[in-house]
Protein backbone atom coordinates (compact mmCIF):
# COMPACT_ATOMS: atom_id res chain seq x y z
CA UNK A 1 0.00 0.00 0.00
CA UNK A 2 1.35 3.16 -1.15
CA UNK A 3 1.11 6.18 1.72
CA UNK A 4 1.62 9.77 0.85
CA UNK A 5 2.30 12.81 3.05
CA UNK A 6 1.31 16.32 2.67
CA UNK A 7 1.53 19.81 4.17
CA UNK A 8 2.52 19.48 8.00
CA UNK A 9 2.04 15.73 7.88
CA UNK A 10 4.84 15.58 5.94
CA UNK A 11 7.08 17.62 7.21
CA UNK A 12 6.40 16.17 10.77
CA UNK A 13 6.70 12.30 9.52
CA UNK A 14 9.63 13.40 7.62
CA UNK A 15 8.95 11.84 3.92
CA UNK A 16 6.46 12.38 1.10
CA UNK A 17 5.61 8.87 0.69
CA UNK A 18 6.50 5.57 1.09
CA UNK A 19 5.28 1.46 1.00
CA UNK A 20 3.62 0.04 3.76
CA UNK A 21 2.34 -3.16 4.81
CA UNK A 22 -0.12 -2.65 7.50
CA UNK A 23 -1.33 -6.03 9.34
CA UNK A 24 -4.79 -7.18 9.65
CA UNK A 25 -7.11 -5.81 11.24
CA UNK A 26 -5.48 -2.15 9.68
CA UNK A 27 -8.70 -2.11 7.60
CA UNK A 28 -9.70 1.82 7.69
CA UNK A 29 -8.13 5.27 6.96
CA UNK A 30 -8.50 5.70 10.68
CA UNK A 31 -6.90 2.01 11.40
CA UNK A 32 -4.16 3.09 9.11
CA UNK A 33 -3.23 6.28 11.07
CA UNK A 34 -3.54 4.37 14.39
CA UNK A 35 -0.75 1.99 13.26
CA UNK A 36 1.38 4.42 11.32
CA UNK A 37 0.99 6.86 15.34
CA UNK A 38 2.37 3.99 16.77
CA UNK A 39 5.58 3.63 15.35
CA UNK A 40 6.91 6.41 17.31
CA UNK A 41 8.92 9.32 16.70
CA UNK A 42 7.80 11.72 13.63
CA UNK A 43 5.04 9.56 13.20
CA UNK A 44 3.58 10.32 16.40
CA UNK A 45 3.98 13.60 16.20
CA UNK A 46 2.21 14.36 12.73
CA UNK A 47 -0.64 11.56 13.93
CA UNK A 48 -0.65 13.16 17.56
CA UNK A 49 -4.53 14.28 16.61
CA UNK A 50 -6.05 12.04 14.77
CA UNK A 51 -9.08 14.96 14.06
CA UNK A 52 -6.31 17.07 12.12
CA UNK A 53 -6.17 14.41 9.51
CA UNK A 54 -7.96 14.31 6.10
CA UNK A 55 -7.39 11.59 3.73
CA UNK A 56 -8.07 10.60 -0.37
CA UNK A 57 -8.01 7.16 -1.11
CA UNK A 58 -6.84 6.60 -4.60
CA UNK A 59 -7.17 10.54 -5.37
CA UNK A 60 -10.77 10.94 -3.73
CA UNK A 61 -11.51 12.16 -0.78
CA UNK A 62 -12.35 9.81 2.15
CA UNK A 63 -13.48 9.85 5.77
CA UNK A 64 -11.56 7.95 8.08
CA UNK A 65 -14.19 5.28 8.30
CA UNK A 66 -13.09 4.49 4.49
CA UNK A 67 -11.97 1.24 4.42
CA UNK A 68 -8.45 0.40 2.59
CA UNK A 69 -7.42 -2.35 1.13
CA UNK A 70 -3.92 -3.84 -0.55
CA UNK A 71 -3.05 -2.05 -3.23
CA UNK A 72 -4.97 1.29 -2.39
CA UNK A 73 -2.85 4.85 -2.77
CA UNK A 74 -3.88 6.83 0.40
CA UNK A 75 -2.83 10.03 1.08
CA UNK A 76 -2.84 12.18 4.61
CA UNK A 77 -2.17 15.82 5.11
CA UNK A 78 -3.99 18.76 7.14
CA UNK A 79 -6.75 20.37 5.90
CA UNK A 80 -6.28 21.66 2.29
CA UNK A 81 -5.53 25.16 1.72
CA UNK A 82 -6.12 25.96 -1.92
CA UNK A 83 -7.58 29.21 -3.80
CA UNK B 1 -11.10 24.37 -18.25
CA UNK B 2 -8.36 22.90 -15.14
CA UNK B 3 -4.64 24.36 -15.65
CA UNK B 4 -2.47 23.54 -12.23
CA UNK B 5 1.21 25.19 -13.45
CA UNK B 6 3.95 26.58 -12.06
CA UNK B 7 3.80 29.57 -14.61
CA UNK B 8 2.33 33.07 -14.42
CA UNK B 9 -0.55 33.92 -16.63
CA UNK B 10 -2.44 36.81 -17.53
CA UNK B 11 -5.77 37.51 -16.75
CA UNK B 12 -6.66 39.76 -19.59
CA UNK B 13 -5.39 37.39 -22.31
CA UNK B 14 -7.52 34.43 -20.43
CA UNK B 15 -10.71 36.36 -19.67
CA UNK B 16 -10.07 37.80 -23.30
CA UNK B 17 -10.22 33.98 -24.58
CA UNK B 18 -13.76 32.98 -23.18
CA UNK B 19 -15.78 36.03 -24.25
CA UNK B 20 -13.92 36.81 -27.37
CA UNK B 21 -16.42 35.65 -30.47
CA UNK B 22 -18.90 34.61 -28.26
CA UNK B 23 -21.57 36.54 -28.73
CA UNK B 24 -24.21 34.94 -25.66
CA UNK B 25 -22.19 35.74 -22.82
CA UNK B 26 -24.36 38.74 -20.84
CA UNK B 27 -21.11 38.88 -17.69
CA UNK B 28 -18.43 37.08 -16.90
CA UNK B 29 -17.40 37.06 -13.22
CA UNK B 30 -13.77 36.41 -11.92
CA UNK B 31 -11.61 36.02 -8.63
CA UNK B 32 -7.96 36.54 -8.87
CA UNK B 33 -5.80 35.24 -5.85
CA UNK B 34 -2.60 36.82 -5.14
CA UNK B 35 -0.09 36.08 -2.60
CA UNK B 36 0.15 38.81 0.19
CA UNK B 37 3.48 40.08 1.67
CA UNK B 38 1.87 39.53 5.55
CA UNK B 39 0.20 36.96 7.43
CA UNK B 40 -1.28 38.35 11.20
CA UNK B 41 1.39 40.81 11.71
CA UNK B 42 4.69 39.11 10.16
CA UNK B 43 6.15 39.85 7.13
CA UNK B 44 5.94 37.08 4.45
CA UNK B 45 9.00 36.97 1.56
CA UNK B 46 7.43 33.95 0.13
CA UNK B 47 4.77 31.69 0.15
CA UNK B 48 5.45 27.41 -1.73
CA UNK B 49 2.24 25.62 -3.16
CA UNK B 50 2.45 21.75 -2.56
CA UNK B 51 -0.15 20.30 -4.21
CA UNK B 52 -1.02 15.92 -4.63
CA UNK B 53 -0.96 15.94 -8.76
CA UNK B 54 -2.72 12.97 -9.58
CA UNK B 55 -5.53 14.42 -7.51
CA UNK B 56 -5.35 17.68 -7.97
CA UNK B 57 -6.70 17.56 -11.55
CA UNK B 58 -8.97 15.35 -10.18
CA UNK B 59 -10.67 17.22 -7.98
CA UNK B 60 -10.85 20.90 -10.12
CA UNK B 61 -12.54 18.90 -12.74
CA UNK B 62 -15.62 17.57 -10.40
CA UNK B 63 -15.76 21.50 -9.16
CA UNK B 64 -16.09 22.61 -12.71
CA UNK B 65 -18.32 19.70 -13.49
CA UNK B 66 -20.06 20.84 -10.11
CA UNK B 67 -20.72 24.34 -11.11
CA UNK B 68 -21.54 23.68 -14.20
CA UNK B 69 -24.45 21.28 -13.00
CA UNK B 70 -25.86 23.90 -10.86
CA UNK B 71 -25.49 26.81 -13.03
CA UNK B 72 -25.59 27.30 -16.58
CA UNK B 73 -22.66 28.69 -17.64
CA UNK B 74 -21.20 29.19 -20.83
CA UNK B 75 -17.42 28.65 -19.98
CA UNK B 76 -15.52 27.90 -16.49
CA UNK B 77 -12.05 28.56 -16.30
CA UNK B 78 -10.04 27.78 -13.34
CA UNK B 79 -5.90 28.18 -12.60
CA UNK B 80 -3.75 27.28 -9.75
CA UNK B 81 -0.28 27.59 -9.64
CA UNK B 82 1.81 25.85 -7.47
CA UNK B 83 5.48 26.08 -6.48
CA UNK B 84 7.47 28.89 -4.49
CA UNK B 85 5.89 32.27 -5.29
CA UNK B 86 6.69 35.47 -3.69
CA UNK B 87 4.93 38.56 -2.70
CA UNK B 88 2.31 40.47 -5.41
CA UNK B 89 2.64 36.57 -7.36
CA UNK B 90 -1.01 35.23 -8.44
CA UNK B 91 -1.62 32.38 -7.28
CA UNK B 92 -5.48 31.22 -8.32
CA UNK B 93 -7.93 32.54 -11.69
CA UNK B 94 -11.79 31.40 -11.39
CA UNK B 95 -13.66 32.92 -14.04
CA UNK B 96 -17.34 31.80 -15.45
CA UNK B 97 -19.42 33.02 -18.07
CA UNK B 98 -23.28 33.01 -18.22
CA UNK B 99 -25.95 34.87 -20.05
CA UNK B 100 -26.63 36.51 -16.86
CA UNK B 101 -24.87 37.87 -14.22
CA UNK B 102 -26.23 36.11 -11.08
CA UNK B 103 -25.40 32.54 -12.55
CA UNK B 104 -21.26 33.86 -13.19
CA UNK B 105 -21.32 35.62 -9.67
CA UNK B 106 -22.81 33.00 -7.62
CA UNK B 107 -20.59 30.18 -9.32
CA UNK B 108 -17.55 32.02 -9.03
CA UNK B 109 -18.10 32.45 -5.33
CA UNK B 110 -18.86 28.82 -5.12
CA UNK B 111 -15.73 28.08 -6.83
CA UNK B 112 -13.59 29.67 -4.83
CA UNK B 113 -14.86 28.95 -1.64
CA UNK B 114 -14.95 24.80 -2.34
CA UNK B 115 -10.77 25.73 -4.03
CA UNK B 116 -10.02 26.55 -0.62
CA UNK B 117 -11.51 23.76 1.33
CA UNK B 118 -11.69 20.89 -1.52
CA UNK B 119 -8.19 21.29 -3.65
CA UNK B 120 -5.28 19.19 -2.28
CA UNK B 121 -2.80 22.17 -2.12
CA UNK B 122 -1.23 23.06 0.90
CA UNK B 123 0.58 26.41 1.63
CA UNK B 124 4.15 26.89 2.97
CA UNK B 125 5.22 31.05 4.00
CA UNK B 126 8.49 31.85 4.49
CA UNK B 127 8.22 34.02 7.28
CA UNK B 128 10.40 36.35 9.64
CA UNK B 129 11.00 33.27 12.04
CA UNK B 130 11.66 30.40 9.56
CA UNK B 131 8.80 28.78 7.51
CA UNK B 132 5.53 27.92 8.66
CA UNK B 133 2.38 25.42 7.07
CA UNK B 134 -0.77 28.12 6.52
CA UNK B 135 -3.47 26.49 8.47
CA UNK B 136 -6.94 26.16 7.34
CA UNK B 137 -9.22 28.88 8.24
CA UNK B 138 -12.28 27.72 10.40
CA UNK B 139 -14.21 30.93 8.04
CA UNK B 140 -13.28 28.91 4.80
CA UNK B 141 -15.18 25.91 6.13
CA UNK B 142 -18.53 27.83 6.98
CA UNK B 143 -17.89 29.67 3.49
CA UNK B 144 -17.48 26.58 1.72
CA UNK B 145 -20.35 24.61 3.60
CA UNK B 146 -22.92 26.92 2.82
CA UNK B 147 -22.86 25.72 -1.07
CA UNK B 148 -23.44 22.23 0.45
CA UNK B 149 -27.04 21.19 -0.68
CA UNK B 150 -29.49 20.01 1.77
CA UNK B 151 -29.61 16.59 0.30
CA UNK B 152 -26.27 15.85 0.10
CA UNK B 153 -25.50 16.30 3.82
CA UNK C 1 -12.13 54.99 -8.94
CA UNK C 2 -15.12 56.47 -11.55
CA UNK C 3 -15.32 55.93 -15.07
CA UNK C 4 -18.09 56.82 -17.23
CA UNK C 5 -16.48 56.82 -21.21
CA UNK C 6 -17.43 55.58 -24.87
CA UNK C 7 -14.68 54.04 -25.17
CA UNK C 8 -13.77 50.78 -24.54
CA UNK C 9 -11.54 49.42 -21.85
CA UNK C 10 -8.83 46.73 -21.15
CA UNK C 11 -9.53 43.94 -18.77
CA UNK C 12 -6.14 43.17 -18.05
CA UNK C 13 -4.60 46.64 -18.09
CA UNK C 14 -7.31 47.28 -16.06
CA UNK C 15 -6.91 44.75 -13.14
CA UNK C 16 -2.85 45.14 -13.47
CA UNK C 17 -3.14 48.57 -12.38
CA UNK C 18 -5.16 47.84 -9.41
CA UNK C 19 -2.94 44.75 -8.36
CA UNK C 20 0.50 45.57 -9.52
CA UNK C 21 3.05 46.34 -6.62
CA UNK C 22 0.12 46.85 -3.92
CA UNK C 23 1.31 43.34 -1.87
CA UNK C 24 -1.67 43.69 0.45
CA UNK C 25 -4.30 42.53 -2.19
CA UNK C 26 -4.91 38.84 -0.97
CA UNK C 27 -8.28 38.92 -3.86
CA UNK C 28 -9.71 40.64 -6.50
CA UNK C 29 -13.42 39.99 -7.39
CA UNK C 30 -14.29 41.46 -10.86
CA UNK C 31 -17.47 41.63 -13.01
CA UNK C 32 -17.22 41.95 -16.84
CA UNK C 33 -20.98 42.94 -18.58
CA UNK C 34 -20.98 42.33 -22.29
CA UNK C 35 -23.71 42.64 -25.11
CA UNK C 36 -25.31 40.30 -26.05
CA UNK C 37 -26.27 39.53 -29.44
CA UNK C 38 -30.11 38.21 -28.44
CA UNK C 39 -32.69 39.62 -26.41
CA UNK C 40 -35.58 36.00 -24.76
CA UNK C 41 -35.91 35.13 -28.88
CA UNK C 42 -34.67 37.81 -30.74
CA UNK C 43 -31.79 39.15 -32.47
CA UNK C 44 -30.06 42.33 -31.39
CA UNK C 45 -28.00 43.89 -33.64
CA UNK C 46 -26.47 46.93 -31.16
CA UNK C 47 -27.56 48.27 -28.00
CA UNK C 48 -27.97 51.94 -27.42
CA UNK C 49 -26.80 52.95 -23.92
CA UNK C 50 -28.07 56.35 -22.89
CA UNK C 51 -27.61 57.80 -19.66
CA UNK C 52 -27.78 61.26 -17.50
CA UNK C 53 -24.47 62.87 -17.50
CA UNK C 54 -24.34 64.93 -14.64
CA UNK C 55 -25.99 62.45 -12.00
CA UNK C 56 -24.35 59.18 -13.03
CA UNK C 57 -20.92 60.15 -11.91
CA UNK C 58 -22.18 61.01 -8.70
CA UNK C 59 -24.82 58.11 -8.37
CA UNK C 60 -21.58 55.98 -9.30
CA UNK C 61 -19.09 57.71 -6.94
CA UNK C 62 -21.67 56.84 -4.18
CA UNK C 63 -22.21 53.22 -5.15
CA UNK C 64 -18.31 53.04 -4.34
CA UNK C 65 -18.63 54.90 -1.16
CA UNK C 66 -20.99 52.95 -0.04
CA UNK C 67 -18.99 49.59 -0.65
CA UNK C 68 -15.74 51.57 1.03
CA UNK C 69 -18.69 51.65 3.96
CA UNK C 70 -19.48 48.15 3.84
CA UNK C 71 -16.44 46.45 3.19
CA UNK C 72 -12.52 46.83 3.65
CA UNK C 73 -11.50 47.24 0.25
CA UNK C 74 -7.75 48.56 -1.21
CA UNK C 75 -9.54 49.12 -4.17
CA UNK C 76 -13.17 50.13 -6.53
CA UNK C 77 -12.82 50.15 -10.08
CA UNK C 78 -16.03 50.79 -12.06
CA UNK C 79 -16.00 51.65 -15.74
CA UNK C 80 -19.52 52.20 -17.80
CA UNK C 81 -19.29 52.79 -21.11
CA UNK C 82 -22.36 54.99 -23.11
CA UNK C 83 -23.44 55.12 -26.73
CA UNK C 84 -24.13 52.72 -29.37
CA UNK C 85 -22.29 49.17 -29.02
CA UNK C 86 -22.77 45.64 -31.00
CA UNK C 87 -22.87 42.18 -29.40
CA UNK C 88 -19.87 41.19 -28.07
CA UNK C 89 -18.78 44.33 -26.87
CA UNK C 90 -17.64 45.08 -23.33
CA UNK C 91 -19.87 47.08 -21.46
CA UNK C 92 -19.54 47.19 -17.52
CA UNK C 93 -16.94 46.56 -15.78
CA UNK C 94 -16.95 46.09 -11.78
CA UNK C 95 -13.31 45.59 -9.81
CA UNK C 96 -12.58 45.42 -5.98
CA UNK C 97 -9.30 44.31 -3.78
CA UNK C 98 -9.38 43.25 -0.44
CA UNK C 99 -7.18 41.32 1.44
CA UNK C 100 -9.97 38.36 1.88
CA UNK C 101 -11.84 36.94 -0.96
CA UNK C 102 -14.87 37.66 1.05
CA UNK C 103 -14.88 41.38 1.28
CA UNK C 104 -13.91 41.46 -2.51
CA UNK C 105 -16.57 38.99 -3.58
CA UNK C 106 -19.51 40.37 -2.17
CA UNK C 107 -18.70 44.35 -2.85
CA UNK C 108 -17.93 43.05 -6.45
CA UNK C 109 -21.72 41.27 -6.31
CA UNK C 110 -23.59 44.01 -4.35
CA UNK C 111 -22.02 46.81 -6.90
CA UNK C 112 -23.28 45.03 -10.35
CA UNK C 113 -26.61 44.47 -8.41
CA UNK C 114 -27.00 48.28 -7.18
CA UNK C 115 -25.29 49.81 -10.63
CA UNK C 116 -28.82 47.75 -12.56
CA UNK C 117 -30.72 49.42 -10.58
CA UNK C 118 -29.29 52.90 -9.31
CA UNK C 119 -27.40 53.54 -11.99
CA UNK C 120 -28.98 56.41 -14.37
CA UNK C 121 -28.63 54.62 -17.70
CA UNK C 122 -31.19 53.24 -20.36
CA UNK C 123 -30.41 50.66 -22.66
CA UNK C 124 -32.30 50.57 -26.33
CA UNK C 125 -31.74 47.28 -28.07
CA UNK C 126 -31.84 47.41 -32.00
CA UNK C 127 -34.18 44.06 -32.45
CA UNK C 128 -35.34 42.87 -36.07
CA UNK C 129 -38.54 44.28 -34.99
CA UNK C 130 -37.12 47.80 -34.03
CA UNK C 131 -35.40 49.77 -31.21
CA UNK C 132 -37.21 48.58 -28.47
CA UNK C 133 -36.38 50.30 -24.80
CA UNK C 134 -34.89 47.23 -22.03
CA UNK C 135 -37.60 46.93 -19.56
CA UNK C 136 -35.72 46.59 -15.68
CA UNK C 137 -36.02 43.14 -14.81
CA UNK C 138 -38.11 42.32 -11.80
CA UNK C 139 -35.25 39.79 -10.18
CA UNK C 140 -32.54 42.76 -10.46
CA UNK C 141 -34.56 44.77 -7.88
CA UNK C 142 -34.96 41.68 -5.74
CA UNK C 143 -31.49 41.12 -5.93
CA UNK C 144 -30.97 45.09 -5.20
CA UNK C 145 -33.21 45.24 -2.66
CA UNK C 146 -30.87 41.86 -0.54
CA UNK C 147 -28.26 44.40 0.09
CA UNK C 148 -30.71 46.97 1.98
CA UNK C 149 -29.90 47.46 4.91
CA UNK C 150 -32.63 46.55 7.78
CA UNK C 151 -31.94 50.72 9.19
CA UNK C 152 -32.02 52.03 5.84
CA UNK C 153 -35.88 50.82 5.24
CA UNK D 1 -37.93 74.61 -13.50
CA UNK D 2 -35.54 72.31 -15.72
CA UNK D 3 -37.28 69.36 -16.79
CA UNK D 4 -35.42 66.03 -18.27
CA UNK D 5 -36.87 62.94 -19.60
CA UNK D 6 -34.53 59.57 -20.33
CA UNK D 7 -35.59 56.30 -21.82
CA UNK D 8 -38.69 55.30 -23.30
CA UNK D 9 -39.91 58.41 -21.38
CA UNK D 10 -38.07 60.55 -23.54
CA UNK D 11 -39.32 58.46 -26.69
CA UNK D 12 -43.23 59.18 -26.22
CA UNK D 13 -42.80 62.84 -24.71
CA UNK D 14 -40.91 63.60 -27.62
CA UNK D 15 -38.06 65.64 -26.65
CA UNK D 16 -34.76 64.89 -23.86
CA UNK D 17 -35.42 68.28 -21.88
CA UNK D 18 -37.30 71.76 -21.37
CA UNK D 19 -38.06 74.03 -19.68
CA UNK D 20 -41.20 74.28 -17.49
CA UNK D 21 -43.38 76.92 -14.94
CA UNK D 22 -45.83 74.69 -13.18
CA UNK D 23 -48.49 76.64 -11.42
CA UNK D 24 -48.50 77.10 -7.69
CA UNK D 25 -50.07 73.55 -6.68
CA UNK D 26 -47.74 71.64 -8.20
CA UNK D 27 -45.41 71.06 -5.28
CA UNK D 28 -44.15 67.88 -5.46
CA UNK D 29 -42.47 65.52 -8.40
CA UNK D 30 -45.81 63.48 -8.44
CA UNK D 31 -48.32 66.98 -8.81
CA UNK D 32 -45.41 67.42 -11.83
CA UNK D 33 -46.05 64.34 -13.24
CA UNK D 34 -49.84 64.81 -12.86
CA UNK D 35 -49.54 68.61 -14.62
CA UNK D 36 -47.58 67.23 -17.71
CA UNK D 37 -50.36 64.40 -17.84
CA UNK D 38 -53.13 66.72 -18.52
CA UNK D 39 -51.06 68.32 -21.51
CA UNK D 40 -51.94 65.28 -23.92
CA UNK D 41 -50.43 63.90 -26.39
CA UNK D 42 -47.19 62.10 -26.36
CA UNK D 43 -47.11 63.15 -22.28
CA UNK D 44 -50.47 61.79 -21.87
CA UNK D 45 -49.06 58.34 -23.13
CA UNK D 46 -45.82 58.84 -21.46
CA UNK D 47 -47.62 59.36 -17.75
CA UNK D 48 -50.66 57.32 -18.35
CA UNK D 49 -48.80 55.24 -15.21
CA UNK D 50 -47.54 56.96 -12.78
CA UNK D 51 -46.43 54.08 -10.74
CA UNK D 52 -43.57 53.25 -13.40
CA UNK D 53 -41.93 56.16 -13.72
CA UNK D 54 -38.94 57.53 -11.34
CA UNK D 55 -37.45 60.74 -10.94
CA UNK D 56 -34.15 62.56 -9.70
CA UNK D 57 -34.03 66.20 -8.22
CA UNK D 58 -31.07 67.79 -8.35
CA UNK D 59 -29.54 64.72 -9.73
CA UNK D 60 -30.41 62.66 -6.66
CA UNK D 61 -33.04 60.11 -7.02
CA UNK D 62 -36.15 61.31 -5.17
CA UNK D 63 -39.84 59.86 -4.64
CA UNK D 64 -42.91 61.29 -5.52
CA UNK D 65 -43.78 62.79 -2.80
CA UNK D 66 -40.23 64.81 -2.79
CA UNK D 67 -41.16 68.67 -3.05
CA UNK D 68 -39.77 70.49 -6.12
CA UNK D 69 -39.28 74.44 -6.30
CA UNK D 70 -38.31 76.83 -8.85
CA UNK D 71 -34.88 76.29 -10.41
CA UNK D 72 -34.64 72.58 -9.45
CA UNK D 73 -33.67 70.24 -12.01
CA UNK D 74 -36.30 67.50 -12.45
CA UNK D 75 -35.51 64.18 -14.39
CA UNK D 76 -38.41 62.37 -15.04
CA UNK D 77 -37.64 58.19 -16.17
CA UNK D 78 -38.30 54.80 -16.61
CA UNK D 79 -36.36 52.02 -13.95
CA UNK D 80 -33.15 52.90 -14.64
CA UNK D 81 -31.43 49.84 -16.44
CA UNK D 82 -27.74 50.17 -15.36
CA UNK D 83 -25.01 47.50 -15.10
Amino acid sequence: MQVLYFGWVKSKVGIGQEQVSPPDGVESVGGLIDWLKARGGGYEVAFADASEIRAAVNHEIAPHEALIKEGDEVALFPPMTGG
Amino acid sequence: MIRVQTEDFDVGAEIGRITDGNLEIGGLASFLGLVRDFAGDEKISAMTLEHYPRMTEKQLEKLEAEARERWELQDVLIIHRFGRLEPGERIVLVATAAPHREAALESCAFLIDWLKTKAPFWKLEDRETGPSWVTAREEDEVAADRWVRVSDK
